[in-house]
């Protein structure tokens, strides 16, 4: 298969979203940057065959957790305030960025010299169904699936309290969107 | 129970929309431009001048006593004094507007100027396409186009062209009997030639002396 | 290049990516965005590692990348809260200014 | 005389043929063209149409004529609306984020006509028949909210603003009823894919088609589904987003000319796709109800159900009034989502309730579906009091008029 011309404009894309997210001064820019990042991942999920995990990937993130994002910055003011500086010129955050460089060298290093990344030739694409993904949910991995889902719970119900507002008797009921309506 | 409302709701608005196909009394709108309802007696929205008989500048009631102009919330009235006088429906001597404008714009059709008006000269129109394509001209009515018969409001208002035709009538026949007892005196006082008095009895109306005589 | 190291690098670099921002970025919704991505580089791993592995048939690099994407979104929910807690308490939600514990 | 298959395959067979006169490297290309295009003029088409049907409508639910002036009986109206809105001045607020605020309705656009892609209009038209048909839609789906939050972020203005949160809040909340009123269908047809689940349904027995909808879950699921939808495409009565009333136009209030024409179609597309997928899912897709109207053309069993559902939605906006935002709330996470956890059970016990359980066909097939009937109707007496009980309706007491 090889680097196809689609996987590149999805990596470019997913990228250049990224250091958007990354870089950018207003805080909603780099949020909407970071979706395009999101989005162009799941997009990369999808050209490598992972169907399912694409459009869950799309899902949660572009349609949960970005939503989430915006919110929590239009609640702290950061959808208007000063605009924070794009990249703090402090010791601490040049020591940052080079540890960052530093990991990517490293990672670089590492996938250039691994055997299997070498060995990893061209494959046929694997031909999975959603009823292959069902199974293996419901059979092999339930047990993992029963306690994600009792994480979420906790994390569901976790959110909620830390996002309610103190010293207000309201009852808690809804969920953290709900929550965010009312802050 | 939670929904029964919405159903019956949901009924009503099916009834109307399928009954607006059958039914009259579903569908009472009415096609405007192509069908139009006809106005009660008393809708009013724009004023205008009254003349009597057939030429608009010689029958013009207004003296242009300026009243309407000053009473007008809006100021919407211009009125400019002519400088030579004319006769009225009485005889009397009486300025008569120069220029006499409404601007469509401005009025807002409260009809201070007709209940002020001391010589019937103004009332309220009915029509209410006023709207124009010329936003300075088309606005602005002179007098020429303010101007209308006495029939036409004869025509629109029956019962209140009716009383004030009455009492125009009224006030007519009483200068026109002041006017001849006044000649009567007249001729009296002078005695010189009874028939000559006599014979201008008629004309005394439209003669300067009633207007000396106020 | 074979398509794995090709995604590998991507992956590499988008977790570099974020990496930076989380250490350099100073508003705490910033930081956990670029967790965010460090979390989607590692799962673009897991899916590379899948199609292109000895094993695509038994689906373990995908059902990891799902419960992963579970895992993140409970993250970003109770991340967000937190700091949006953080926030009514200091009004702000730069990292560098909360630098106190008492409550 | 041409056959009732030819007749229902005639656009395959149209499409097919230009495919095979084209070039061999160009055909794929062709293809995907000639299916894109199809989708954007048929539901744009479809658009310009409803929004006449609409006025039309909603105008003889009050008692008055809608639109009648332009062509005859008012059909050519959406042609003067289009030149209204494409020759109309294109306003841009000067404190907008103008890059963002050019980009939203596009987004919103771009992102619903792509959920098209996945319908099956017809007997083997359907653009792309993906194993994950109904999580695709729904992906697709939920990037609208950050269509809709980028315009009313970017316009600068808090009614904007305060529109998009509120659109945002109510669809994320009615997402969840959404997706899980179609979880049973899922669950009984064993597939995510729309071809496979409108097979399923397309199948009859004794001359009548297995329908979701004609099944205690599927009836209730399909009714809790639309409710949903309507509050997703923020319809009347869920159009709180909008509400002239209070925030004037919502989200979309510093938009003018074409970008706010583009909001417009935007929305009556979200309508038209999540129809489409409530036909599909509950419905019986392109498949006719009863096996002797099978001769009629499976594009048009599919348009006909999409009219009419799309006249349900005028209906309704016609009829009730806008909702609260605390009631649209609580009537989400109060009433909608346990519905649909119920109905979900509900399907589960049909599953089990076989013939081997419940006795042979007319009668255990009635026993069973009175007793899923139940599972849910007293559930749904209990939701609806405890919905009721906060309400107290008093008369109205005038101080001075009385």
């Amino acid at each position: 298969m090889g680097m196809t011309f689609s996987f590149l404009i999805l990596a470019i894309m997913t990228l250049a979203g990224g250091v958007a997210a990354m870089t950018m001064r207003r805080l909603v820019h780099c949020a909407l940057a970071l979706v395009v990042s999101f989005a162009g991942l799941a997009a990369l999920y999808l050209n490598l065959g992972a169907e399912f995990a694409g459009l869950a990937q799309l899902l949660v993130y572009v349609g949960a957790i970005a939503i989430l994002i915006v919110f929590a910055i239009l609640l702290t003011r950061g959808g208007e305030g000063e605009p924070e500086g794009s990249f703090s010129p402090s010791p601490a955050g040049i020591a940052g960025a080079v540890a960052a460089l530093a990991v990517f060298a490293v990672l670089t290093w590492a996938v250039e010299t691994s055997s299997v990344a070498r060995a990893g030739a061209a494959v046929a694409a694997p031909q999975t169904t959603m009823r292959e993904i069902g199974f293996a949910l419901m059979q092999r991995y339930v047990l993992p699936l029963e306690v994600i889902a009792l994480m979420l719970t906790a994390a569901l119900i976790g959110a909620v309290i830390l996002a309610l507002r103190e010293k207000r008797n309201e009852p808690a009921d809804g969920t953290a969107q709900k929550q965010g309506l009312r802050a | 129970m939670l929904g029964e409302g919405i159903i019956q709701g949901l009924v009503e608005t099916a009834r109307n929309f399928f009954g607006s196909y059958v039914e009259k009394d579903r569908l009472t709108t009415v096609q405007y431009p192509e069908q139009r309802l006809t106005l009660p007696e008393a809708s009013r929205n724009f004023p205008f001048l009254l003349y009597d008989g057939t030429d608009p500048e010689a029958g013009l009631r207004c003296v242009a006593c300026q009243i309407c102009e000053k009473e007008c919330p809006p100021r919407c009235i211009h009125i400019e004094k002519s400088k030579d006088k004319k006769p009225d429906f009485v005889g009397k001597q009486q300025a008569y507007p120069a220029v006499f404008d409404i601007d469509v714009a401005v009025c807002m059709s409260c009809q201070i100027c007709v209940e002020v008006c001391p010589f019937d000269a103004i009332r309220m129109d009915k029509v209410y396409e006023l709207s124009t394509s010329d936003r300075f001209g088309g606005l602005l009515w002179t007098k020429e186009q303010l101007s209308k018969p006495n029939e036409y409001y004869q025509k629109i208002h029956p019962l209140e062209a009716a009383e004030t035709d009455e009492r125009r009538e009224k006030e007519l026949a009483e200068a026109q009997a002041k006017a001849a007892a006044a000649a009567a005196k007249a001729a009296q006082a002078a005695n010189p030639a009874p028939g000559d008095a006599s014979g201008n009895g008629a004309s005394a109306a439209a003669k300067p002396t009633t207007a000396v005589h106020e | 290049m074979t398509p794995l190291a090709g995604c590998l690098l991507v992956s590499a670099l988008l977790f570099s990516i974020g990496l930076a921002g989380a250490l350099t970025r100073r508003s705490a919704i910033l930081v956990l965005a670029g967790i965010e991505l460090m979390l989607n580089a590692a799962n673009l791993n897991f899916i590379a590692f899948w199609r292109f592995g000895a094993h695509p048939e038994f689906l373990t690099g995908l059902i990891f990348v799902i419960f992963s994407i579970a895992v993140a979104a409970a993250e970003a929910a109770v991340g967000l809260a937190l700091i949006l807690a953080i926030y009514r308490h200091a009004r702000t939600s730069d990292v560098s200014e909360i630098t106190e514990m008492k409550g | 005389m041409i056959s009732a298959g030819a007749v229902d395959q005639v656009f395959v067979t149209l499409k097919d043929w230009i495919v095979f006169h084209t070039p061999a490297p160009l055909q794929t290309l062709v293809s995907i063209v000639i299916e894109v295009a199809t989708i954007i003029v048929v539901f744009a088409a479809l658009f310009a149409l409803t929004t006449v049907f609409e006025r039309k409508g909603l105008g003889r639910m009050q008692n008055r004529y809608g639109p009648n002036r332009v062509g005859p009986f008012g059909v050519f109206q959406p042609i003067a609306d289009a030149v209204k809105s494409l020759t109309k001045e294109d306003v841009v607020p000067r404190a907008a984020d103008h890059v963002v605020h050019y980009l939203a309705p596009l987004v919103l656009v771009g992102v619903v006509f792509l959920t098209y892609a996945v319908l099956p209009v017809g007997r083997n038209m359907t653009a792309v028949n993906l194993d994950a048909g109904v999580l695709y839609f729904f992906a697709v789906g939920a990037a609208t909210e950050l269509a809709v939050f980028m315009a009313g972020w970017s316009s600068h203005n808090k009614y904007s603003l305060l529109g998009a949160m509120r659109a945002i809040a109510q669809m994320i909340s009615y997402e969840i009823p959404l997706i899980l009123s179609s979880v049973p269908v899922i669950m009984m047809a064993g597939t995510l894919s729309m071809v496979g689940i409108v097979e399923q349904q397309a199948r009859t027995s004794g001359g009548l088609a297995h329908w979701n909808v004609f099944t205690p879950w599927g009836l209730a699921g399909f009714i809790l589904f639309m409710i949903a939808a309507t509050a997703e495409t923020n319809r009347s009565p869920f159009d709180l987003p909008e509400g002239e009333s209070e925030i004037i136009a919502g989200y979309f209030i510093e938009y003018s000319g074409f970008k706010f024409a583009l909001f417009f179609l935007a929305e009556y597309l979200e309508m038209f796709a999540v129809s489409g997928l409530g036909i599909t899912l509950f419905l019986g897709g392109w498949s006719a109800p009863f096996s002797f109207l099978g001769w009629i053309p499976s594009w048009i069993w599919f348009f006909g159900k999409l009219l009419t559902l799309i006249f349900g939605f005028i209906w309704v906006r016609g009829t009730v009034p806008r909702l609260r935002m605390d009631q649209l709330m609580n009537f989400a996470w109060k009433f909608m989502l346990p519905m649909t956890l119920i109905v979900i059970f509900s399907a589960g016990l049909w599953r089990f309730l076989s013939a081997a359980v419940v006795g042979p066909m007319p009668l255990g097939g009635v026993i069973r579906w009175l007793v899923c009937a139940l599972v849910i109707l007293a559930p749904y007496i209990t939701l609806a009091r405890g919905l009721e009980r906060g309400r107290r309706i008093e008369k109205r007491v005038y101080r001075y008029a009385e």
